[in-house]
């Protein structure tokens, strides 16, 4: 019964990625590949990963689709043709060709693996020192803190590379406004946006809170409020801060300043990003709440884009 | 080969598979656009191959687990970039009209 | 508190500390330069096997960092560069009051950042970490590629996701085979069988591509030549040097016992070709900063010719230290080359060789550090290039392959014909083209860079020594103690 | 089987009999507005059913309170995108001929 299910779900999840890869118009390419996100997220489920779960649904399939298809209006808006002629048949015919001996030979490389999950038990030997119960926040938060703190950065700075594309003469312009156009859509998308909006905080803050000890975490929970911010955006319920706006600044940079922080703290003690015996728990969630909120600024001004010249719109 | 064997390599399959579609439609697709959806067709391919392989009995291994989170948000990070660069460069062209020197910039 | 953490978190508070100035960020690098160049120091002078793991988490799951002769030279050579840079492009990235620019305020966040990603790059021994850091240069190099080139940014943009793609795919096939990422232990635990292989190969790849070794390079030229100089002194000198200490862990460390001296040739082959293809195309420009990238393309090369005669030479210290010695030194003398190349293309307002004519009666300080950066590049004694290329030369001969010795001989004298060209053209003329004054900050970084680069042909010995610190165990041999913990 | 598993596949049933019904509307009906009609009522009242199935089978309050205010999200995002697609395929209806 379970194997049927996986094996239909895979087949599904091919014939999606198919679909998004190679269908002709490409508004039916995102809305399959965030079909494909979705069904992703379910097998994530069906492995009881129910962490990865939730990141693939809200980032892999939600935040990307959101960009995919904001760029395809952008683009459409300036008149660019995105569904474009098909390759030359004797490229495609040796990119099928090689890719398929190369999916062969992973394949086969695949196959010879074991599954398993040995380091579980390492996990699990592990987790009482911190005092938290889900061992994927222990992983993201203790015991490889050094990645997740660097990957902080790494959001960061797409930002910031995002904001070094502004055209000439936007700086510090907010990007272009997300809000619609039609007043009555506006209307519609405005009440919905600010019902969502505090809706979206206690989401998000619950599964912060949660993701201690169960499925759960900083980048789910800030996935979430960038959803409600992008939400009362396009309603007109927020608009979009300049780029130079301090408040934003220091919102942005909280959650990766305040992680740095501790773990400095840590190495003036000991070790750097080593939490003291007994503070682990404390420490981590007090990061995890910082983190989400300036993920979620972050995730919802990257969608946004690069400042834009004041009345430039799509 | 057992079919149960192959049951329990039945998402990292998948995801082998994914990588090689991904592959090919980034090298047949030409417009970026199109070329960066299938760079995360391919993403979702290598974290599925992770995950898939550290598949225990019921649960999966913490361990891939966290590195398919944090590789996750680094690629949506990446996506974002590229999306803001596509959009850029097509309002530049645009504001630059469509003159004979275009096509210069796209790669052969 | 260690330099092998502070090097990666200082960058990183700076980057925090630019955003939030916003304006006044570029002032930071007055405290930034200090901090970085004497961690670095710190760091070099560390006893030989200093490394730890963060958090006290243990292998196979946590993170380990070390001091090793690697990041012994790369280390103070990047900050060197990054401080040189940012003096440079202290005018160039400064907001002016009503003509406000996105470059000017985001330049000086992401060079932090580039910073950071480098120096965590050349200290971890994880492989995923790896991937976490090579993805923070990118970021940072992709968008200071796109300041000058979008479109050149947009594909050298795909072409590095591709290569990331390909290097975290083999980290995944490593990570679920042998449970664990890191370098120090695969070098324990790996076996040659099909999953090992295949990883090993996408990774190489995928590294190559990023590494842009021929003929995999062509996103390099139009990226590197369109940028802005500063972003095309970081590109050329620093951000593609990290894909090649990748694949030295790679190939030296975690998988030195399983990679075949066919697969070393293969590579050194194509680095050979690389020399050959880059110098004569680096002849054939007739745009500066077009030529600078070429000879990129080509001192790439050296970098991999080099593979071979470590892995078959009986004492593969000498080569090991060559290959790491060229590395930096290639790292000065390139990033003062665009940093001189842009100022003198500044000044005669144009992009072609032969504008340059009668430059070096016109800024003779800014020439001489294009010179100067030119001997090391060619390999011309007293520089560090001559030390590197020697070495290399020497390590051939013993061993008795022609064909590297070959190109070795044949590359120093294209690369001295290409790199004479435009000093030439500089050095003609009867007529001192009229030239504004350029701010003495702008002239000294370059200088100092190139002068640098020259200084290191006398520490020769010591630089040897630092390379061999914890060296992996191919190279120092098995005497050696395996890498502390 | 007990009564529970029993009232379970019964409103399973139902649900995807509802599902069923919005999906053979959503390609049969002839324009935008009916078969958006035929998307968000069918479904919503389909997903009641199954959320209903789910709330009886795990036989808590806490998780039924849970599954009933992931329903009204789900009705309430319905709504609002139906509304904000009817207008832009009212629009273009206006546009053409």
């Amino acid at each position: 019964m379970t194997a049927t299910f996986e094996l239909i779900l895979c087949v599904m999840i091919l014939g999606t990625a198919c679909v998004a890869l190679f269908v002709r118009d490409f508004l039916t390419a995102i809305a399959f590949f965030v079909v494909f996100g979705n069904l992703l997220g379910l097998a994530w489920l069906a492995m009881g990963a129910v962490n990865v779960a939730l990141a693939e649904i809200a980032i892999g399939a939600g935040v990307t689709g959101v960009l995919l298809v904001l760029t395809r209006s952008r683009l459409l808006a300036l008149g660019e043709e995105i569904a474009c002629g098909p390759a030359r048949p004797w490229l495609r015919l040796g990119a099928a060709a090689a890719c398929s001996a190369f999916t062969t030979l992973l394949a086969a490389a695949v196959l010879s693996i074991a599954p398993g999950d040995d380091l579980a038990p390492v996990v699990d030997g592990l987790m009482p020192r911190i005092g938290l119960d889900n061992p994927v926040t222990g992983v993201l938060m203790a015991f490889r803190a050094y990645d997740t703190l660097l990957e902080s950065f790494v959001l960061l700075g797409a930002l910031v590379a995002v904001w070094s594309l502004a055209p000439p003469a936007a700086w510090p312009q907010p990007p272009v406004a997300l809000r619609m156009a039609d007043p009555a859509a506006l209307n519609v998308a405005g009440s919905f946006g600010r019902l969502l909006l505090p809706v979206a905080l206690v989401m998000a803050a619950y599964l912060v809170w949660v993701g201690s000890d169960r499925p759960g975490g900083a980048f789910q929970g800030g996935t979430v409020l960038a959803g409600g911010f992008l939400l009362a955006a396009m309603g007109g319920a927020i608009g979009l801060p300049r780029s130079d706006d301090p408040r934003l600044r220091w919102a942005l940079v909280a959650g990766p300043l305040v992680f740095l922080a501790i773990g400095l703290a840590g190495a003036a003690t000991g070790r750097f990003l080593a939490y003291p015996d007994g503070t682990a728990k404390a420490l981590i969630v007090t990061i995890e709440y910082v983190l989400a909120f300036s993920i979620g600024v972050t995730l919802a001004l990257l969608v946004a884009g690069p400042p834009a010249r004041a009345g430039t719109g799509p | 080969m057992t079919v149960p064997a192959v049951l329990g390599h039945l998402f990292p399959l998948t995801g082998a598979v994914l990588v090689g579609l991904g592959l090919c439609g980034f090298i047949t697709l030409r417009h970026p656009l199109r070329q960066l959806l299938a760079v995360n067709v391919i993403g979702a391919g290598i974290f599925l191959i992770l995950g898939g392989l550290g598949r225990g009995e019921g649960v999966t291994d913490p361990y891939p687990q966290a590195l398919v989170i944090t590789g996750i948000v680094v690629s949506v990070a990446l996506t974002a970039l590229g999306t803001a660069m596509i959009a850029r460069l097509s309002e530049d062209r645009r504001a630059a009209g469509s003159g004979p020197d275009q096509p210069k910039d796209q790669d052969p | 508190m260690s330099p092998l953490d502070l090097l990666v978190a200082a960058p990183l508070a700076f980057m925090v500390a630019a955003l939030v100035a916003g304006q006044g960020g570029r002032w930071l690098i007055l405290a930034a330069g200090p901090v970085m160049l004497a961690l670095s120091a710190w760091l070099v002078v560390l006893p030989p096997g200093v490394a730890h793991l963060v958090g006290d988490w243990d292998l196979p799951l946590g993170i380990l960092l070390r001091a090793d002769g690697v990041a012994r030279l790369l280390v103070p050579a990047t900050s060197a560069c990054f401080v040189a840079v940012a003096l440079y492009a202290w005018h160039e990235f400064s907001p002016k009051a009503g003509a406000e620019t996105a470059r000017a305020h985001t330049f000086w966040p992401m060079l932090y950042l580039m910073w950071g990603g480098s120096n965590a790059g050349y200290l971890t021994t994880d492989l995923f970490n790896l991937y976490v850091t090579i993805e923070m240069v990118s970021l940072a190099a992709v968008a200071m590629a796109a300041m000058g080139s979008l479109a050149a940014g947009l594909q050298y943009f795909l072409i590095a996701l591709v290569g990331s793609l390909a290097y975290l795919l083999g980290v995944a096939l490593l990570a679920s085979h042998y449970d664990t990422v890191d370098a120090t232990l695969l070098a324990v635990r790996a076996r040659p069988d099909l999953p090992t292989l295949m990883a090993i190969t996408v990774m190489t790849a995928g590294l190559l591509v990023k590494t842009a070794l021929f003929p995999l390079h062509g996103w390099l030229p139009p990226a590197h030549a369109a940028a802005p100089a500063p972003a095309s002194a970081l590109l050329s000198a620093v951000v593609i040097k990290l894909g090649f200490v990748i694949l030295l862990r790679l190939w030296f460390e975690a998988f030195a016992e399983i990679i075949r001296p066919a697969a070393m040739d293969l590579l050194g082959g194509m680095g050979a070709l690389a020399i050959l293809y880059g110098s004569v195309q680096a002849i054939r420009q007739e745009r500066l900063k077009l030529l600078v990238a070429y000879s990129t393309v080509a001192q790439l090369g050296y970098l991999f010719l080099a593979f071979p005669l470590i892995a078959n030479a009986q004492n593969p210290a000498e080569p090991w230290a060559a290959v790491l010695v060229h590395a930096v030194s290639h790292m000065l003398a390139k990033a003062a080359m665009f940093l001189a190349a842009g100022l003198m293309l500044k000044a005669v307002a144009g992009d072609r060789i032969s504008d340059l004519a009668g430059l070096a009666r016109a800024m003779p300080l800014s020439v001489t550090a294009f010179a100067l950066a030119a001997i090391s590049l060619a390999g011309l004694p007293p520089s560090g290039g001559f030390t590197a290329k020697f070495l290399l030369l020497h390590a051939a001969i013993e061993q008795g392959r022609v064909v590297p010795a070959a190109v070795l001989v044949i590359g120093g004298l294209l690369g001295a014909v290409y790199l004479f060209r435009p000093l030439s053209v500089a050095f003609s003329g009867s007529a001192a083209p009229a030239v504004r004054a350029e701010a003495p900050l702008r002239v000294a970084a370059p200088l100092a860079l190139a002068s640098l680069a020259i200084a290191l042909g006398f520490a020769g010995m010591t630089l040897i020594e630092l390379s061999s610190v914890a060296a992996p165990p191919a190279v120092a041999g098995p005497v050696q103690a395996e890498p502390g913990r | 089987m007990t009564w529970t598993d029993l009232a379970v596949t019964l409103l399973l049933s139902a649900g995807l009999f509802f599902y069923a019904a919005g999906t053979v509307g959503l390609l049969r009906f002839p324009d935008a507005a009916s078969r958006l009609h035929a998307l968000t009522k069918a479904d919503n009242v389909g997903l009641g059913f199954v959320a209903l199935a789910a709330a009886l089978q795990w036989g808590s309050l806490v998780v039924a309170a849970k599954i009933a205010a992931v329903w009204l999200f789900a009705i309430l995002a319905a709504g609002t995108s139906a509304q904000l697609m009817a207008r832009v395929a009212r629009q273009d209806d206006g546009d053409g001929p």
